[in-house]
């Protein structure tokens, strides 16, 4: 796509969009939203990126490998929070009960792992999106490639 | 003939359907069965519990993050799915 | 801090984790995928294990997930069945990805084997979290696991006819999946619980005011876990899914994940719904029509194939047959004999399926008509397939006679001597298609020179004999898992 | 029951009402379109019906949704089916995803996302 007023609008809103999915997912515990709703946007804001430049100016900024740690760090920080649980003495995935420090409610640092959490569960949303959109566009370019 | 049975179908389906409809509690009445002690905690002890004041934050990522834990893990599994079939052939 | 109080929850978490962190390693430490997935699949099994030992001394226990008690939190429940359902699907998953660590270099790519492992553990786990949970919402996100994760298995196979089998799964697992969510909604409309104890105290209640809602529910879970368990007319994805995928799949899929559903569906009907509502409605009476002509058509059609894998296939739905009557007749020994049923026709029904993998490794041939005179040059598999065929056909000292036999006992139980007749067809019929296998597998010399097969290596046969042994071990001695099994039916019955 | 009162019910419950007529819909288009992307459409479709379902069940009259704020008192929504449908929709998502991808390929090897060209292909079967 070689639009000017597209890449030049996009230029200017991307890094709003992009601290708009970080303040999602940073204040999921406060506000409406969360981990998904925020890393949504963020992938969103990959995706717009990707588009509106090229394909190949995107995955430069995002690599294949740093996608999959990505990915794998998201979830493992979901199910390594969980088990830190257990090496505290409470069950799988306890908040209080394992004595997380739970703060002062409204503050950004409250609430104990449930901002943790949220935290992973972005970034695993975000990866998510942006990795399966790669990966099936660039199975499209193949596809051009062979035929 | 194909496109009939479907119809057919289809309407049988949605005579049952709407016939429950009709029978089930009305929408949005505190008096509701589902309006019992589970969501009354969530609301009233969320805060002093987990500390978030958004209370669908402290059900999904606290009361019930097993199911969200699941959660993510379906997106890992779609990924893994759709990455490896895209990269087998 | 008692580490063996957290099983329950370890039980699922440990091959969760060990398949999050599997990309990582099959780019970077190739090497290591194997022993990690075996290593985590045995963690799970030795859990189950020791909880099976913890059930049968101080009974049947329960998991609060993040310390929330039922109704709030997250319940898992580790009662007989639950535990039998875990140790049966880690055991045999575990003699599988055995196998699959070899068979898979010769049928996938390299660069997605990583994939399959990490597939293959999440399936695993979505397994053993369908069968311990006692909470609707929860089973349901790990039916979506599993129904994802089993069509991985399959599509990761370079074949077209994969791709379009996996498709097929799919959307039908998503229909069931919808079916099983709109289900679960109108249960929590009318209880407000989604834990299933608390749903069962309450559902009497709802009973007298919104009858029919129930049923409909009733009825949405019946099709949803039905089409996953590819239960009679609902089977129509199972055939191609599962002849089409690598022969590991297609033993998992076979041997344990349609398991999962039927585990799934007693659960159901047996902890959650009250009896009285199944007497409102010829449920159960429907439930033993459908496995009649399952076990009847299912074995005809396998009668006409001529490919191995699809005439496995075929015999799956035959056998998920035999289940769903021990879930229908209500009495106890026949629930035992579909209980048992589900761990034996796991063992056999996955070592027909990778001593055909053999078969396929060693000689390339998947035509029945091809595998003549196969007893001669590949000994060991040809030996395991016959006595899982005899299995299959119900001889005794093989487990597949002693489920049959606690069929057979219940329906006469209850006065039904029509499916004990239903039960004896069909093992005649089982052996028309069984033993001409055998039969020309040993006496019959082809004519031309065979070439010599590939030599398989020691991880296929050894989960192989492991898998014949326990065949007949559990034939010879079914009081081994009998205790377990008569005291799950109790528990499930109420008595 | 009187036709009157059947309607006076819908109305009442007419979230319900229309979520099963959309899961009508999805199911219709699931079932008689051949096109595959369409069929997947419609299976998001039918998810998105069941979740309205889901959700409306959770809804109080007169109630927030539940963010709370302290010191104040307000009468605030069931959060238990939002947050529960919450996930339900990342389930959708990831469906969605494998399905597309599964399409990609079967266009690959068949050069076409027909359901019956497909079978016509493979000759016999159906999708």
């Amino acid at each position: 796509m070689e639009d000017v007023i597209v890449r030049y609008v996009s230029r200017f809103i991307l890094p709003f969009v992009q601290l708009y999915g970080l303040y999602v997912v940073l204040h999921g515990h406060l506000s409406p939203g969360g981990g998904f709703s925020g890393g949504a946007v963020i992938g969103a804001s990959m995706i717009l990126y990707a588009l509106s430049f090229n394909l190949a100016a995107g995955s430069k900024k995002l690599s294949h490998d740093v996608s999959s740690i990505l990915e794998s760090s998201g979830a493992l920080i979901f199910a390594g929070m969980g088990l830190i649980s257990i090496l505290l003495g409470a069950n799988f995935l306890a908040n209080r009960a394992a004595g997380f420090p739970l703060g002062t409610p409204g503050n950004l640092f409250s609430s104990g792992s449930i901002a943790i959490i949220t935290f992973g569960v972005g970034i695993k949303v975000a990866s998510t999106m942006i990795t399966l959109f790669y990966s099936l566009i660039e199975e499209e370019d193949h596809s051009h490639d062979h035929h | 003939m194909r496109k009939l049975l479907i119809l057919f179908f289809l309407a049988v389906i949605m005579v049952v359907m709407v016939a429950t409809v009709v029978e089930m509690p009305t929408i949005g009445d505190p008096a509701n069965v589902t309006n019992n002690e589970v969501p009354r905690r969530y609301v009233e002890e969320s805060l002093k519990e987990t500390g978030a004041l958004n209370v669908i934050a402290s059900i999904i990522t606290d009361y019930r993050a097993f199911d969200t834990l699941g959660e993510a893990t379906v997106l890992f599994v779609a990924i893994a799915a759709a990455l490896s079939n895209l990269k087998a052939h | 801090m008692n580490f063996s109080q957290h099983l329950p929850a370890l039980i699922v978490v440990v091959p969760l984790f060990f398949a999050f962190l599997m990309p990582l390693l099959a780019r970077w430490r190739k090497q290591w995928c194997v022993p990690v997935t075996l290593g985590a699949i045995i963690f799970s099994f030795l859990a189950a294990l020791k909880m099976v030992f913890q059930v049968m001394s101080t009974g049947p226990f329960s998991y609060y997930m993040g310390d929330w008690p039922p109704p709030w939190g997250i319940e898992l429940s580790i009662d007989y069945l639950a535990v039998f359902a875990a140790l049966t699907v880690t055991g045999v998953g575990l003699l599988i990805i055995w196998y699959g660590s070899k068979d898979l270099l010769h049928e996938l790519k390299s660069e997605v084997i990583g994939w399959y492992y990490t597939l293959y553990l999440l399936l695993i786990a979505s397994m053993v979290g369908i069968v311990i949970t006692n909470d609707i919402f929860n089973m349901f996100v790990f039916l979506e696991i599993c129904a994802i994760a089993s069509c991985g298995i399959i599509s990761i196979k370079e074949s077209r006819d994969c791709i379009e089998a996996a498709f097929k799964y799919l959307v039908l697992s998503v229909l069931g999946s919808g079916a099983f969510l709109l289900a679960a909604a109108m249960l929590y409309m009318v209880t407000g619980h989604l834990n299933f104890t608390f749903m069962a105290e309450a559902l009497p209640e709802a009973m007298a005011l919104y009858p029919n809602n129930l049923l409909v529910a009733l009825g949405l879970l019946i099709v949803g876990l039905g089409v996953k368990a590819a239960l009679f007319p609902l089977h129509v994805w199972l055939p191609d899914a599962h002849s089409s995928a690598p022969s590991p799949s297609s033993a998992v899929l076979s041997g344990l994940v349609i398991k999962v559903y039927a585990v799934a569906m007693i659960r159901l009907l047996y902890l959650v719904f009250p009896r009285e509502l199944l007497g409102l409605a010829p449920v159960m009476d429907m439930i033993l029509g459908m496995s009649t002509l399952a076990i009847i058509i299912g074995s005809m059609f396998a009668i006409v194939q001529d490919d191995i894998k699809k005439m496995l296939a075929y015999s799956s739905i035959a056998q998920i047959g035999y289940v769903f009557l021990g879930v229908g007749l209500m009495s106890e020994s026949a629930l035992v004999g579909g209980i048992l049923h589900i761990f034996n026709h796991a063992m056999m029904k996955s070592m027909l399926f990778l001593a055909a993998g053999a078969f396929i490794y060693g000689t390339g041939a998947r035509k029945l008509s091809e595998l003549k005179g196969v007893g001669h040059t590949m000994p060991i598999p040809t030996i395991a397939f016959c006595i899982g065929a005899f299995a299959m056909v119900g001889i005794p000292i093989t487990s597949g006679f002693i489920s049959k036999w606690y069929l057979a006992l219940g329906a006469l139980d209850v006065g039904r001597p029509f499916f004990t007749a239903v039960i004896l067809i069909s093992s005649l019929l089982n052996g028309i298609y069984y033993l001409p296998i055998v039969v020309n597998a040993f006496f019959s010399k082809t004519e031309e020179v065979v070439p010599e097969p590939e030599k398989l290596p020691k991880q296929m046969l050894v989960p192989l004999a492991l898998l014949s042994f326990g065949v007949i071990l559990f034939g010879v001695y079914p009081s081994l898992i009998l205790g377990i099994v008569y005291r799950a039916a109790q528990l499930l019955l109420g008595l | 029951m009187t036709i009157t009162e059947i309607v006076l019910r819908l109305h009442a419950n007419s979230y319900y009402f229309f979520a099963i007529i959309l899961f009508i819909i999805g199911f219709h288009t699931m079932l008689t379109h051949n096109n595959l992307i369409k069929k997947v459409i419609g299976m998001n479709i039918m998810d998105m019906a069941i979740f309205l379902f889901f959700v409306a069940i959770g809804y109080v009259r007169g109630g927030r949704s539940p963010i709370l704020e302290p010191g104040v008192n307000h009468t605030f929504i069931n959060p238990l089916p939002s947050a529960l449908i919450l996930t339900g929709i990342v389930v959708a998502v990831s469906v969605t995803a494998y399905a597309l991808s599964l399409i990609v390929k079967l266009y690959k090897h068949y050069g076409t996302i027909d359901a019956e060209e497909i079978m016509r292909i493979r000759g016999g079967g159906s999708l």
